[in-house]
């Protein structure tokens, strides 16, 4: 019986750090490989062979700070709206009924194709006359990424007991002042990840940016065009960029979190 | 309107539905100035609802809830002038102990030192100087309940709801606590109407309690009356131990009076008026008979079988059996009797005939 | 006081309706355009401008149906091996101090971009020297299910009381019985919630599937194809034939997660 | 090694430690055979995590485990021969009534019918004949609680452990599970060992009590020796309500002994042996003191003020206050005082000086 809980544990332990080095290796295969893409054939076998020549050429190019620019515009004005259109959720969905299927009509654009969402909005905004544009793909965008934050908040109201806000009406707040003094302080958590959600989304998002952005590159899109031609190396030194942005996001993310956790814990 | 016999609440046909749930019932109640009034029920019993829909959190259905002669079905809570302290207290997680006794404060338009004086003397009231600038998720479960009340009090509500206000306290600090709340209400004058399902914290700090059934009111009195005459049954048996015989008038009120009950006869109080046939029940107090030499007086003296002894420290409970099978429990002095010695052995017990309730059987 | 609890509420159902409109809108106007999409300037007046005979020319592709079938393949697979991974995920979790941090290692591939994982892993796999197939798809589409997968098993394992595992224990269970006994029947809803999660993620995927497939064409591909060329209106039906399945699922997922919501409410 | 002597439960200098948090401190313990065992103390005093080591959920940091005269610091809970009755009660709710009360037999090797009937025996011994195939999720409190206990005692195991095991029970239903566990423990005749926090519920079914405080056993002994010889300051003020005294003993153990506490003497009894000039406690129960007419006779016989008086029901609460302004609580019956008659007034209490209890003052 020892033995087969034994055995049980080791299982378990294996499968989570194979697991985990599924995840990674790949990532950390190409943030070495960024260094020296010419080698791509084998590993490097020491440090010497490392080089930052392809970092450098990455932002001698033309498109690409461009591009950049584009993709935080959309990005920000995505994590914006989105917040705010979850908030508003939230804050209905504590009021609802019908709670299941309030929330099936929110998540229903996670189940639908990128392409398909992508061709929807291309034929609607055709239909209503607006031209493409990076506005076109902050709809797309909030589209896309409004289920996500949606849930992310609402699982930060779900911790909101209804009795504090009760306190608040009792002590003379009206509805706007238990908001603003209440519910917002202790959903902040929730509502700013959301955001960041609807913000990362949006930067990773390639299929709807391409079809709704018109003339308009994104990151995606430009990463797309250079990868598809095959052309210049120093796109593992882009990769690598962005995958060393994305570890720090999710450190950061990691950390605020377990320290939300922490002070939610505090609280009970 | 305003004068002096005008009750602080007047609830009058208040109904209450959830659905096809009746959570209170055609429920009419007078809470009077400074009063501590006490609503006691099982849970279920709509105790609750009634306190939640004073406080304006829930709308009757049917019903009016007058506070202070105003009508006030249609207010939300931050127009009514009672201020709750919840169940689970509903303390402000974010907020320092300072901020939460003076977040009422916010809308009183007092300027800020004001706003931090009064807190602070609330803060003294409840015995929690120098806690002002704590988090409260730092503080003990006294310290919260205490918070709490001080953030229900700093704003001078003439009126005070207590939801449970001591149900998440264990034993002894609840016991210190009732206490307590017993004394600020004499020092403050103003009403406190508590909910609880604890008897014995209504019966130590209540001037009234109102007994709750099913929504229906059972019946409202001091606490000494709820306990000594009992109106209903229900009451009877809800509160405090009780002994519930049911019988039969075999004697009506011109002369003595008597009950027989499954081939037993007992000595019922004469000031009871009922008729020879009536079908009622005799309810008696376990401390109130006596065993032994004590019972020599009383009318109602039988000789019984002692089934089992409980020793519960302040007492001992004998569980005895008559000679019809009819059983019932006797509370006495646990200094003067030994478990070995009476287990399984007849004894005499007895009771005046004046602590006795007895009542018309409710038809079920 | 009152109009303004009034005002507030009018405010929030009316975002509530817009964003309904919002999300659903488009889908439903691309519905009605696939069954005539030569009228694709203006709205249908009435039914008799309907047509299915793009629905029919459709079926008549030579492609399609391998491509159907492909996608279908490489879901299925993705589901179960995400399903098995996000169990023991979620058995793992359970046991583990840091929690935060697991969840962050787990969560990570949510935070890098389609392109960047797709470019990793096909580099990575060039390293390892194995050839692009379906299953290269596959192993990319289970690193982009898994966090969301893992995330939904990780609910339904909050809900599992440690009393009841204990109680199974104290009866004389060993720990495999447990599992199989009360775990895996108290977390089935979330495990199974996480494979179709896995099935709809990777059927929708066109990114990793596009760089990852080699020859092999999976519908998202198709799909891309057809509509960059521009060339055939059936791809209007394609489309609309797509969403309609996408609204069936998500039907049959919000009744079925609010019987799951229910049995579980009447636990408690 | 199997013999009569050998308790069933044997603990030795168990330790346990969680992080810096030492939830149980160099705990002995013996449970004898067949015998109703209670743990009891404040919340956070180890008595849970004791019972968790004991079923098998928890590992001892130190100290040895004996269940039955075995060693089992190392089995897991499958291997050991206790069942568990959890506080939260952790039914399956994805079961009915007859599969989580024969889950257990699934690992005795017995037939699908030999479980049966075995499951349905048990469901009529806990009183719940006929709700074999409801589900449990459907049940009310108390029948879930009788659920639990079926699933426990169904596999017929020699040592039963209960956490908590009526918690989640009102105060009526409680009181009718508090002795329904009793006789169940008397028809059964095996170990129950209990945790509770619950004074009352501790004193009325236990053989013995094991007082725990800050994961140290205060004491263990049977109720009545619990609440009349404290052997400690806690258990004092822990068990019941206590008056506390604090002073020196003025005459030695050679005459009568008395006690100076804040320049009122006290009478105390000659069986406690203590020195001249020793600091001590003197504790006396409020029902031990009598008031007026029955204090003749008395050596500790005081005029004092009356504070306060709480009505309880089945007695009435006197807050007095000697001369030197010591307080103290007497519980008279409620019958013959009247709170408007004394509030403020003078009355004469005392108490014979062999119901009270002189310790050794502990060193803070």
């Amino acid at each position: 019986m020892k033995a087969g809980t034994a055995l049980m544990k080791l299982c378990l332990w294996t499968f989570l750090i194979l697991t985990i080095l599924f995840i990674f290796l790949p990532s950390f295969y190409l943030l070495v490989i960024s260094f020296e893409p010419s080698k791509l054939e084998r590993i490097p076998r020491n440090f010497s062979e490392f080089s930052i020549k392809w970092y450098i050429r990455l932002f001698q190019r033309e498109r690409l700070p461009g591009a950049i620019k584009q993709s935080i515009m959309v990005g920000l004005l995505t994590a914006v709206i989105t917040s705010f259109l979850s908030l508003f959720s939230g804050l209905s969905y504590r009021k609802l009924r019908v709670k299941s299927y309030f929330l099936g009509l929110l998540i229903f654009p996670m189940f639908v194709p990128g392409i398909i969402a992508a061709l929807s909005l291309s034929v609607f905004f055709k239909l209503i006359n607006i031209r493409s544009s990076i506005y076109t793909v902050v709809f797309g965008h909030v589209l896309y990424a409004l289920p996500y934050a949606t849930i992310v908040t609402l699982v930060s109201f779900s911790g909101l007991k209804e009795g504090v806000i009760e306190a608040a009406r009792d002590l003379g707040a009206n509805g706007f002042r238990a908001f603003k003094d209440i519910i917002f302080p202790l959903t902040r958590g929730g509502i700013f990840g959301g955001a960041l959600f609807g913000f990362l989304l949006s930067l990773n998002e390639f299929i709807r940016a391409y079809f709704l952005s018109g003339w308009q590159e994104t990151l995606s899109i430009y990463m797309f065009g250079q990868m598809k031609g095959g052309a210049d190396p120093s796109i593992y030194a882009l990769a690598g960029f962005i995958l060393s942005i994305s570890i720090l996001l999710v450190l950061i993310a990691v950390v605020y979190f377990s320290f939300i956790r922490h002070s939610s814990h505090s609280m009970s | 309107m305003q004068n002096n016999t005008q009750p602080d609440i007047y609830l009058r046909n208040l109904c209450k539905r959830f659905g096809d749930i009746i959570a209170v019932q055609n429920l009419t109640l007078e809470v009077h100035k400074g009063e501590f009034l006490t609503l006691l029920g099982p849970s279920g019993s709509g105790k609750t609802t009634t306190l939640r829909m004073i406080g304006g959190f829930e709308k009757p259905t049917e019903g009016e809830i007058y506070i202070q002669g105003e009508l006030v079905n249609d207010k939300p809570p931050n127009k009514r002038s009672t201020r709750t302290v919840f169940q689970d207290l509903s303390l402000f997680p974010h907020m320092t102990v300072g901020e939460n006794i003076g977040y009422g404060l916010l809308f009183q338009g007092l300027n800020k030192n004001d706003r931090k004086n009064k807190a602070l003397k609330a803060l003294e009231l409840v015995g929690l100087e120098g806690l002002y600038k704590r988090k409260v998720t730092t503080l003990s479960g006294g310290q919260k309940q205490r918070v709490a009340l001080a953030r229900a009090l700093v704003t001078q509500p003439p009126i005070l709801l207590l939801d449970e206000p001591l149900g998440a306290l264990d034993e002894k600090l609840r016991e210190r606590m009732q206490a307590e709340l017993k004394n600020l209400h004499q020092m403050l004058g103003i009403s406190f109407i508590a909910v609880t399902h604890n008897q014995e914290e209504a019966l130590t700090m209540s001037d009234r309690i109102a007994i709750i059934n099913k929504g229906r009111l059972e019946q409202v009195a001091t606490p000494r009356e709820i306990y000594e005459n009992p109106k209903t049954e229900f009451v009877a048996d809800f509160i405090g131990l009780a002994n519930i015989l049911e019988g039969e008038i075999i004697e009506d009120n011109t002369g003595v009076e008597k009950l027989l009950s499954n081939g037993l006869e007992y000595f019922i109080p004469t000031k009871d008026k009922f008729n020879k046939g009536d079908n009622v029940i005799l309810m008696v107090r376990p401390e109130r008979i006596a065993i032994g030499d004590k019972v020599k007086g009383y009318k109602n003296s039988f000789s019984v079988t002692v089934r089992n002894i409980l020793y519960k420290g302040v007492c001992s409970e004998f569980y005895i059996s008559f000679d019809n099978d009819q059983e019932m429990r006797i509370r006495v002095e646990s200094k003067s009797f030994w478990q070995d010695r009476f287990t399984g052995g007849k004894i005499t017990i007895g009771w005046d005939e004046r602590d006795t309730v007895v009542l018309k059987r409710e038809s079920k």
